[in-house]
């Protein structure tokens, strides 16, 4: 019974915390600009996603090692660094970008300007982190995030044209306006295959003590949870598309952004989605400072978990109170969250080689995989998604040069 | 065993084809991005209809009681920042024809007084004045609408 | 046993089953007519930085003299001590009394342990 | 009885030249066996099969090399403990000539 129960829970947080506000932002414009016909990018996004959190997920289990772990100790510390520095830079970009989120959620309910709410908001998140323990952070932001089905039941009451969205599943072309597409079609990828996630679901398995008897219950939780979570980022789309485009309003502020669930809800749709937004955004950002804090205690062997007192991990507990005052700056300083979250997302979608290549190898090592390892199909996909990341890196920026959000 | 062409031949044939792939990605990037004068009016001016419509959207919700005065006001800041921002860049880019450059700017005008009426509005419990202002916006938005489709090919 | 594979880079984990850094060096003593032997298992940020460039060790040197934390900088274990088994590097030590844990026990006295609620 | 102390952390990947200065590749691992509580080394593996071997990925790891032509002219090296001088780690020198050594392949 208790199997079950992590399963069922599992596959909440995992919906729960799916959404934040890369996927929102760039589902949001991915609607406003093209209807439904990005919707392919998404469910590919969301599909390398499941994969690639399984593949962590079974690692963990198995090897009671993180993604981190495994890095450092199979290809050494200078590769390990090299991987700390783009990625810590890259993922400090997008926590900056969610504290900015929580903050204009903040801005939208009470007026106040949404520089003004990053201190509070960072003392909030270092004080959650501080005092609480693993499961209740996890378990506590993503059941909250659950609010985020909100998106769902709007496409659904907005009544969608179904089969032209069953038609945007399908890749094509667009007429006019072909590097803004390109572009929009670069940052979903980022936003949903954020290596923040996987890492983060590594580290979650082992502080949940997971073992091999946890493989079906990691693939049940990856596979659900991450389908279920896109579904959210599509109907997001869905609501953009029939709201934004037929008004000619394009999301280029994060103020156009509220408006999404006016049609749908009235009042309550204004008051929903900043809710959504800002739960959604105070459980990426509780992942985030930690992930970051994981990759490095990981990478130097330290003792790290959230569920012991700060006390006896005093490395891993500076490492992830200078993170949120950093992530805080962005903030404070005013750089606009909507620019900072799609050059974040597009910067991801540039550095993603650096985190996937490894999988790759580690997957298929025998020391830490044991009879586990990957099968045909799941290594074709993690060289297909090697492929296409490589692709990204390249044409992510010249197309931020001529597309730019 | 085939002939291996040694270490120095193979990889510096792999750099040529490398150069090779990335020029052409280069150019064709570029290609589809330069854009002729009456574009890149075009592209201003729809989103100078953006923010026409995110106000209009916000003056109509406002109306119903739909959003928070306190975001209403600060949208309608941002959204005659932005047209200004709007003004100036139209204003700058010297190739587009000078008429067509001014016509725009008094439409740009215009939108900015609206939206500054309606900012001042928002506290006011003046429902009359605020649904006369967002008629007046409907009404400068339809045009601008319009002359976009007039002028351009795309939808 | 393979060392690179098996023993650098692996997680040490003390006697108490406490992680106490990563095996940051491996120190091969070579003498005359004999074969080589690895002596000492290498932990500490001199190491590491050694590994990135000979001008970071310096400087990293020079900072911990200057902190005057952690003497011993890089801190090398017995090779008598050490159980090399799976993924994973055992190390006959109780972590507290290693200079491994410098930093940590420092922060800890002045800076993390003087936060209320640490 | 001079001793000398190699870090082999610095070691690994640095070039192997061979008699008449050429390099033979690089040491990518280094093999050694547990006796009476001592560890010995036993010996060197230079050149990308080695790295290979490092990586443990076995199948995929060869598949992707082989993928990449990397499999340069020859496999890889055993080189005896005695036959490698380590005097400048720097610059990691053989003490015999190449074919008397065994080539990784083989296994």
């Amino acid at each position: 019974m208790k199997k079950a129960l992590e399963i069922a829970l599992g596959i909440v947080t995992s919906v729960g915390g799916f959404l934040e506000i890369g996927s929102i932002t760039t589902a949001a414009q991915g609607g406003a600009s093209f209807r439904f016909q990005l919707i392919w990018a998404i469910l590919l996004g969301g599909l390398c996603l499941i994969f690639l959190v399984e593949q962590s997920g079974r690692l963990a289990a198995v090897s009671r090692h993180t993604i981190t772990d495994a890095i450092r100790e199979r290809f050494g510390f200078n590769y390990f660094i090299f991987l700390l520095i783009i990625l810590s830079l890259v993922i400090l970009l997008v926590l900056g970008a969610e504290i900015g989120g929580v903050c204009v959620a903040l801005e939208f309910i009470t007026g106040v300007g949404f520089q003004w709410w990053a201190v509070p908001v960072a003392l909030l998140i270092w004080l959650i982190i501080w005092k609480g323990t693993f499961s209740f952070i996890e378990d506590g932001a993503s059941i909250l995030g659950l609010v985020t089905v909100c998106f769902l039941v709007a496409a659904i009451v907005l009544h969608p044209p179904w089969k032209e969205v069953a038609h945007g599943a399908l890749p094509t072309l667009p007429a006019s306006d072909k590097a803004h597409y390109w572009f929009i079609v670069v940052s979903i990828l980022g936003a949903s295959i954020s290596p923040y996630l996987m890492f983060f679901y590594s580290s979650g398995a082992v502080e949940d003590k997971w073992d091999e008897s946890y493989i079906n219950a990691n693939r049940a939780i990856s596979v659900l949870g991450m389908s279920f979570g896109t579904v959210l980022s599509v109907a997001v789309l869905i609501v953009s598309a029939l709201v934004y485009l037929p008004r000619g309003i394009q999301v280029e502020h994060y103020s156009q952004l509220p408006l999404m669930l006016i049609d749908a809800f009235g009042y309550w749709g204004f008051i929903l989605f900043a809710a959504s937004l800002g739960i959604a955004c105070l459980g990426a950002t509780l992942e985030i400072t930690l992930e970051i804090a994981y990759m490095v205690a990981q990478g130097f062997g330290w003792n790290w978990s959230e569920n012991q007192r700060p006390r006896e991990e005093a490395r891993f507990s500076l490492v992830y109170t200078v993170i949120i005052i950093l992530g805080a700056l962005l903030v404070v300083v005013g750089i606009d969250p909507l620019k900072l979250t799609i050059f974040s997302m597009a910067l991801t979608a540039a550095t993603l080689p650096v985190a996937i290549v490894p999988f790759l190898f580690l997957m298929n090592d025998e020391a830490y995989m044991h009879e586990h390892r990957n099968g045909f199909l799941s290594n074709a996909v993690v060289i297909f998604i090697i492929g296409m990341t490589f692709v990204l890196a390249v044409v992510t920026i010249p197309l931020e040069i001529f597309g730019g959000g | 065993m085939p002939v291996m062409l040694n270490e120095t031949e193979r990889s510096c044939a792999k750099n040529i084809r490398l150069r090779l792939l990335l020029l052409i990605l280069l150019a064709s990037l570029a290609a589809c991005s330069s854009q002729s004068p009456a574009d890149k009016l075009h592209k201003e001016l729809r989103t100078v209809v953006s923010w026409a419509a995110t106000s209009r959207m916000v003056g109509e919700a406002l109306q119903n009681g739909k959003v928070l005065q306190g975001y209403a006001a600060r949208t309608f800041e941002a959204a005659g920042r932005n047209l200004q921002e709007e003004s100036r860049t139209i204003d700058k880019s010297a190739d587009i024809p000078a008429e067509e450059r001014a016509g725009a700017q008094a439409q740009i005008a215009r939108l900015e007084q609206i939206v500054g009426q309606l900012k001042s509005m928002v506290e006011g419990k003046d429902n009359a004045a605020l649904s006369q202002q967002v008629e007046q916006l409907k009404v400068e938005e339809q045009s601008l609408k319009s002359s976009l489709r007039g002028d351009s090919s795309q939808p | 046993m393979e060392l690179i594979r098996d023993c650098l880079d692996k997680q040490l984990i003390d006697r108490n089953g406490r992680k106490m850094g990563k095996a940051d060096g491996l120190v091969m003593l070579i003498e005359e007519g004999k074969r080589p032997r690895v002596a000492f298992i290498e932990v500490g940020g001199v190491t590491q930085a050694r590994r990135l460039h000979t001008r970071l060790a310096k400087l990293v040197a020079s900072l911990s003299k200057r902190f005057k934390v952690d003497e011993s900088d890089p801190y090398r274990i017995p090779w008598s001590k050490v159980v090399v088994s799976g993924i994973d590097v055992t190390v006959n030590v109780d972590a507290e009394e290693t200079p491994a844990l410098a930093w940590e026990k420092w922060l800890r006295k002045n800076v993390i342990g003087k936060i209320p609620g640490a | 009885m001079q001793k000398q102390e190699v870090n082999l952390e610095l070691l690994v990947g640095r070039r192997v030249f061979g008699l008449n200065g050429k390099s033979i590749g690089h040491l990518e691992e280094i093999q050694a066996e547990l006796i009476k509580g001592e560890c010995l080394v036993t010996e060197y593996l230079v050149g990308a099969y080695a790295v290979v071997e490092r990586l443990a990925a076995l199948s995929i790891g060869r598949a992707i090399l082989k993928l990449f032509g990397a499999t340069k002219k020859h496999d890889g090296y055993r080189v005896p403990w005695d036959k490698l001088d380590l005097t400048d780690p720097e610059r990691p020198r053989l003490l015999c000539s190449v074919d008397e050594l065994k080539t990784l392949a083989g296994e």
